[in-house]
């Protein structure tokens, strides 16, 4: 390896929130031109870190350098001006501002009081396409972008500062290969300018491709670092849980029952355009695209999120266009790709967030007990192993992984004997990834519900699912056993949208 | 954590606890600490703290009133007519609290979106009042009532749905039902005949007037209903996050509906009180009702961000400017020196709450090891 | 109808009768004068106040536009003695004569405004402060509560009252306490006055909400007809008041003959003729004693 | 783009051609569309369509100002008081606008937490005033307001902060602010000498009054501001995601104090415009402006979640209003009846401004294939 001197030098960093000790000695090298992957489990204290290290958070004790200097910044404004620029887990982006706007928010190029906004456009245009996204016009909103293209504006923003340490807190996690792979060639090459880039994320694909060495945290103490070229997989994994991982994807075998789930040309107001595919009791069906094709729309217009305005589409045994209300009394359950805004009720506890769904089944005599309602709701967080003080700890308060987790024992908890799961392991470690796969597996092979799984992690898909559709353009194809497909004739049929020559 | 929580409660009780005492030490002749003026400080809570309420609840789900102080002077005008007509006090309370939840009902229908129903029912309503008025208010009311209901329930099929924000629909209403009221008299107050039952409602006697505990009541079952029911566990989600609560099949329409049918009934019965209080309607009674209310909810610990709020808060928080305004008067400040008092109170008593609330967090953090 | 209205502006007999506010009980009585007499002589008139009560900017933007529509004549009460100058000028600068009615407006009546028709609320304050030296025979405690902050024709018979009350020798408990504008409140204000409303012995309140919430209050506090009660204006419940000697005294105004008598100085000045410049439409002091008596009842009513 | 944007920004444009159309086509012999008839609506639109200004800047960053109309109050007291000592229009207006621009400073920092400063601060400034009025109001002052920023400046170094809503803030300043208006008159207005050029700035004559073109000057440069410099960029930042403005390095606290600074100042014309209007300073005057120049904001196209407004949709916005009033007047309108009709204007503007926008979204998203 070479040996660059440390960019960064972060010795046994303490950082407590109310009583979550998040960080107890984090110790951290990155050196001058490499990619420098950090790890650990959902709650580790990733995030935490580097929010440390973006002057977001004070750490309590312990040191942090920047090019041999003290480095405590006060604000984000003294972490930027010193170098260092990040991207966050949860997206930091204005939406009433434009596109060039939001990348030079807070250093805007200046012609005395005014934005010189020609430089600015100018310049935002250049950065998008570092991001591989030189289509998108820099005077279009915010607001009017989808999530995949704000998670690249906030990528550009980090490309276009021009900084001496980058830091990306899982940067990828609503985008597909065609613009993760860019990304990543992207990142290499600014290594190679001798930048230290920081990268969280929990996809190995990634880090193996990227990262030139690794720092593994756990429960807020850094427990192992070296060589990317000198771990594997499975050890890194060990290190990371503290444990041996035998095995990530459980599928026991389908016995597929009657059909629960039955769309017939059903169409969305922008999309999904055509939308046919039955779902039985027992199996688990996946939904594949590209970024846009419309499977997050379907998803909502089955759970009467979205209006339909045509088509027939049958849930069980009701016919029609019903609201989200009657989807959970008929067993219905949505896992939705936006946990912030819609998933979860931030400022709420977490058993208020569990139960609300299925609330006045809680109620006894029509009374309800927040004391009952925390203690029947312990069992369930605990099954997915939710890292928290209680059930009535306040959702903001868990990290990004733990958070998703929640989510997902609502569905659970609720009973559901049909989920739709759009992007249901974003966020989530490693190892809880595999107990949220037998979780559903046990769901769907054992208790016969029926599953409707959206994801971009095509591993998932083909580890996880009984069949497999593709989403194209708003259209969906016909669903195959997901022996038949692989990597490559998903991908393939992704963006041509044609199924006849993936068969060929 | 039921200690923490019972602090958390206490603290409008704290600031409540500060101004009294201030007060006493600073008056100790103006006999401000007697039964008598105690009474009477809880005499005149009674109306803006039934409004207060009503407005916490509709702050915890997200919303804002700024029609309040309009709305009580209708209602009160209202049921003012229904007495003067010889209905007896009955009738007049009720007519009083039905109008009321009638407002709320038109408040939050142009919240949810039925702007078209609303213009439909309402012109169809004051139609039939027009038409029907020879057979006295009160049954030409129910007479429009009822028509409007049918009109309500017919127009269902009208799917068009447009909706606005509560701050403008109330403060649209702001103004019109104020107009409402004056034209309900003809620009004139309403003398209704002298009705014991209904002065006494308000009437300082031995034990405590009847407001008062009507004001407790109506706070207790508020409250009740607010942290016990599902309907309430539905509201705060819907003021904490809307989009989770659509998601988790909250039905917002209904919700939002019933948030301001209910809490406008608070309305209705501070109408009541203040109907008792005046013994006339008042057409121009009740300006900054509103403000006070809601300044009453937000000391007693709602946050105007939804989710967050406390019922008996909300009543302490008015009993704080109660005690202000008495003590001041007591102290023989001036006018205008009790207003900056006043407006000087308001803000320290909230710094007060946020400042217990940011050190009671870091309190917490030191506790555990 | 429109084409009425149309022609009424074009034989410039279209008139506007401007009052402080639209809600008491006194601007209906001047109303209803005024219509009388317009009717009786053929005007057609518009009744249009601020649309909240004692805001002067609103009605300073009411002059101005009636200006600007050019109608035949202005009756206007002034909600302040300077503001409405300016509007009144342009009034006689554009040929509209204007009859300034209720409250004082600086200038010259008769010069820079036609003429000036009102009570003289000093005057009549002073009337309200004999009675209450009379009532408490020459000695005891009195309290003011006044009106509302910048009213000046209240404030002008606070005054009167308080000059009259230290004349005859009485004790002012309280005299800064301001009631607010509406009944309710006058009320609540009462009612935290309560141990110096019990350490008094005669109370003064100078216009009617204040008069009906200090009513309210003695009700409460179980204070009717211990302490001499003096205040101003009529209303039904005051009335009601007086006969059952909840009230001691009530000095009453005429806002009817106020109305008319602004209306026939219109007219006569559209018509070219002169006018009286100063009128007082004078002031009685109503008793229980004097109540029935026709020339009092009549302005009870 | 840019047909939708000029299509998005015309909304309230109208509007105003739909309310005006209207009374236009309801009165056509009230020379409802003369020419001195729209300039007197234009005269009368200045004082709230220049709060509406300061307001909309205050709402597009995510603030409330209910203070406003207080405010105004103040700061006319404050000018009539320097031009009845004998200092000249000048001075007066100086003094008005600062006033103005003080009690923004006041909100600011109450805003952004720094009460125990603005404790120190005023409780000196205060001091100072009482102890040197003897120089005559003007001096004083401006004596009182050197120490108060020197104390200002020194007292940085407390670093403890408490963030409080502008809801509260200005609530309590809504109270407290009439409250001195009211004491620095003694109860009573403040009739300064007549002052020609003060006159002059609001009487209607030849072409537009310099008080209509003052709006329109406040609202070019504060629209200018708002969408072209960097500070408007970082308001409007701030209004938009807080937390993003904050991760990205936005002073939070200089920018939320700098918006409220120069809203009020804003607010100090406003009262310099309402003196000129009067002709003297009402300690009662602007009673619910506040509520009016929020209407005015929002029914020119803010959003009161912050990041969205527009200054000239907002100055639209306040002539509707006056429209409507003048319109109602000219159709010999009760006052009731006007009240009722200004409250469904408010509400029906918001609403078509609301159902524009929907169309135009869902006719986006069609034209997407
Ligand atoms: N603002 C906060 N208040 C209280 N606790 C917090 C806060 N932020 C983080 N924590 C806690 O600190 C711990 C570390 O969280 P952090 O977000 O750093 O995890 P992470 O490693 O990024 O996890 P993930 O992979 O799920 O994003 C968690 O237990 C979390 O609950
Ligand atoms: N061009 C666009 N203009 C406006 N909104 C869009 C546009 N494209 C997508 N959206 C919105 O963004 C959200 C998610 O879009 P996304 O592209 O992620 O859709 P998807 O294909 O259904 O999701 P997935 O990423 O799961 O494939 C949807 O609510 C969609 O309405
Ligand atoms: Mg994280
Ligand atoms: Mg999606």
């Amino acid at each position: 390896m070479r040996d660059e001197p440390s960019r960064l030098c972060v010795r046994a960093l303490h950082k407590r929130f109310g009583a979550t000790q998040a960080l107890a000695g984090v110790d951290l090298d990155v050196r001058c031109g490499e990619v420098h992957a950090l790890v650990g489990e959902n709650g580790a204290g990733k995030s935490t870190l580097l929010k440390a290290l973006a002057g977001v958070h004070q750490p309590d004790s312990g040191s942090m350098e920047l090019d041999g200097r003290m480095h405590l910044p006060d604000g984000p404004a003294a972490a930027r001006a010193a170098g260092l620029a990040i991207i966050h887990q949860e997206l930091a982006l204005a939406p009433h501002l434009t596109i060039g706007e939001n990348l030079f928010l807070g250093r805007e190029p200046r012609r005395g009081p005014f934005v010189d906004r020609r430089a600015q456009r100018a310049a935002a245009r250049a950065a998008l396409a570092k991001a591989g996204r030189a289509h998108l016009d820099p005077d279009r909103l915010l607001r009017s972008l989808p999530p995949a293209d704000r998670q690249l504006v906030e990528i550009a923003r980090a490309l276009a500062h021009h900084a001496r340490v980058l830091v990306l807190d899982e940067p990828t996690s609503s985008l597909t290969e065609d613009d993760i792979a860019p990304l990543l060639a992207r990142l290499r090459a600014l290594a190679r300018t001798g930048v230290a880039v920081l990268y969280v994320s929990h996809v190995f694909e990634e880090l193996f491709a990227v990262a030139d060495r690794y720092t593994v945290l756990r429960d807020g103490r850094t427990v192992a670092s070296g060589c990317m070229a000198d771990i594997d997989h499975d050890r890194l994994i060990a290190a990371m849980v503290g444990r041996d991982l035998e095995q990530v994807y459980h599928r026991s075998p389908a016995t597929p029952a009657e059909v629960v789930l039955e769309l017939d040309c059903v169409a969305g107001v922008r999309l999904p355009r055509e939308a046919t595919l039955s779902v039985r009791r027992g199996e688990i069906v996946g939904l594949a695209g590209l970024v846009g094709a419309g499977r997050t729309e379907l998803l909502r217009c089955v759970f009467g999120l979205d209006e339909v305005v045509a088509g027939r589409l049958r849930v069980l045994a009701h016919v029609g266009g019903r609201s989200p209300r009657e989807r959970w009394r008929q067993g219905v359950g949505l896992l939705s790709e936006d946990r912030k805004q819609e998933g979860l009720s931030q400022a709420q506890s977490l058993a208020d967030n569990l139960w609300l769904p299925v609330l006045s089944r809680q109620a006894c005599r029509g009374v309800l007990s927040g004391g009952a309602l925390a203690r029947s709701a312990g069992p369930w967080l605990e099954r997915l192993g939710v890292r928290c003080r209680g059930a009535h700890q306040t959702v903001a308060e868990l990290s990004g992984g733990n958070q998703q987790k929640v989510a997902l024992a609502r569905l659970l908890a609720a009973g559901c004997d049909v989920l739709l799961l759009d992007e249901p392991t974003r966020g989530i470690d490693v190892g809880s990834k595999a107990e949220i796969y037998r979780a559903i597996d046990e769901l769907a092979h054992a208790r016969g519900a029926a599953v409707l799984m959206v994801s971009s992690y095509l591993p998932e898909l083909l580890g996880m699912c009984d069949r497999i559709a593709v989403v194209a353009q708003g259209k969906v194809l016909p669903a195959r056993p997901a022996a038949t497909w692989t990597e490559h004739t998903l991908l393939t049929a992704m963006a041509t949208g044609r199924e006849r020559e993936v068969v060929a | 954590m039921n200690l923490a929580k019972a602090l958390r409660a206490s603290g409008p009780l704290l600031g409540l606890a500060a101004v009294w005492g201030l007060f006493a030490v600073l008056a100790p002749h103006g006999n401000f600490t007697s039964w008598a003026n105690t009474e009477l400080m809880l005499l005149q809570t009674a109306v803006v703290g039934t409004a207060a309420v009503g407005a916490t609840w509709i702050i915890v789900s997200g919303g804002i009133d700024l029609s309040v102080g309009a709305n009580i002077a209708l209602s009160a005008m209202v049921g003012a007519l229904v007495l003067r007509d010889g209905h007896g006090f009955w009738w007049a309370a009720l007519a009083t609290v039905c109008t009321g939840a009638l407002v709320g009902w038109l408040i939050g229908a142009l919240v949810v979106g039925a702007l078209p129903r609303v213009v439909l029912t309402v012109g169809f309503a004051t139609a039939v009042v027009w038409a029907a008025h020879g057979m006295g208010s009160l049954w030409a009311g129910c007479f429009a009532l009822a028509c409007g209901a049918l009109v309500w329930r017919w127009s269902a099929r009208i799917r068009w749905s447009l909706p606005l924000s509560p701050f403008i629909v109330t403060l649209g209403l702001w103004g019109a039902l104020r107009g409402a009221a004056k034209g309900l008299g003809n620009n004139q107050p309403i003398y209704p005949e002298r009705d014991e039952t209904l002065l006494s409602l308000m009437k300082p006697g031995g034990s405590l007037p009847p407001g008062v505990w009507v004001l407790l009541a109506v706070a207790l079952v508020a409250s009740l209903l607010l942290r016990r029911s599902v309907f309430g566990r539905h509201v705060t989600a819907l003021g904490s996050s809307r989009e989770t609560a659509r998601l988790c099949g909250v039905d917002l329409q209904r919700t939002e509906l019933g948030v301001y049918v209910l809490a406008c009934t608070c309305a209705g019965i501070a109408a009541l009180l203040q109907l008792s209080y005046l013994s006339m309607g008042d057409p121009t009674t009740g300006q900054g009702y509103e403000l006070k209310a809601i300044a009453a909810a937000v000391i007693g610990g709602a946050s105007l961000a939804g989710g967050e709020g406390s019922i008996f808060g909300a009543v302490l928080g008015a009993l704080i400017m109660t005690v202000v305004d008495n003590g001041c008067t007591k102290l023989q400040f001036d006018n205008w020196v009790q207003e900056i008092v006043t407006g000087g109170i308001i803000v320290a008593a909230v710094a007060l709450d946020r400042w217990r609330h940011s050190r009671e967090v870091s309190r917490a953090a030191r506790r555990v090891p | 109808g429109d084409s009425a209205s149309v022609e009424a502006v074009a034989d410039g007999k279209r008139i506007v009768v401007i009052p402080k506010g639209t809600t008491h009980v006194f601007w209906r009585s001047v109303e209803a004068g005024a219509r009388d007499a317009a009717t009786a002589l053929g005007l057609e008139m518009t009744f249009k106040g601020p649309l909240r009560e004692n805001d002067r900017a609103t009605q300073k933007q009411l002059v101005q536009q009636f200006i600007g529509e050019r109608v035949a004549g202005i009756a206007l009460a002034p909600l302040d003695a300077k503001a409405l100058v300016p509007e009144v000028l342009q009034a006689k600068e554009r040929g509209i004569p204007v009859v300034i009615i209720d409250s004082a407006l600086d200038g010259t009546p008769g010069e820079d405004f036609a003429s000036f028709v009102a009570t003289d609320n000093e005057k009549s304050g002073r009337l309200a402060g004999e009675e209450m030296v009379r009532l408490l025979g020459g000695g005891g405690r009195v309290v003011v509560l006044r009106y509302q902050v910048g009213s000046a024709s209240t404030t002008a018979r606070e005054e009167g009252f308080l000059q009259a009350a230290r004349a005859g020798g009485l004790d002012v408990l309280v005299d800064n306490r301001y009631a607010g504008a509406t009944i309710g409140e006058a009320k609540t204000a009462a009612l935290n006055l309560a141990d110096e409303l019990r350490r008094a012995d005669g109370v003064f309140c100078p216009c009617e909400p204040v008069t009906n919430g200090m009513v309210l209050a003695f009700d409460q506090l179980g204070l009717l007809g211990k302490k001499q009660l003096v205040g101003f204006d009529a209303s039904p419940p005051l009335v009601a008041a007086l006969r059952d000697g909840k009230v001691q005294a009530l000095v009453v105004q005429n806002p009817r003959r106020m109305g008319r008598l602004a209306v026939e100085h219109l007219k006569a000045l559209i018509d070219g003729a002169r006018v009286d410049t100063v009128v007082d439409t004078g002031c009685v002091l109503a008793t229980r004693a004097n109540m029935d008596r026709p020339e009092v009842a009549r302005l009870l009513r």
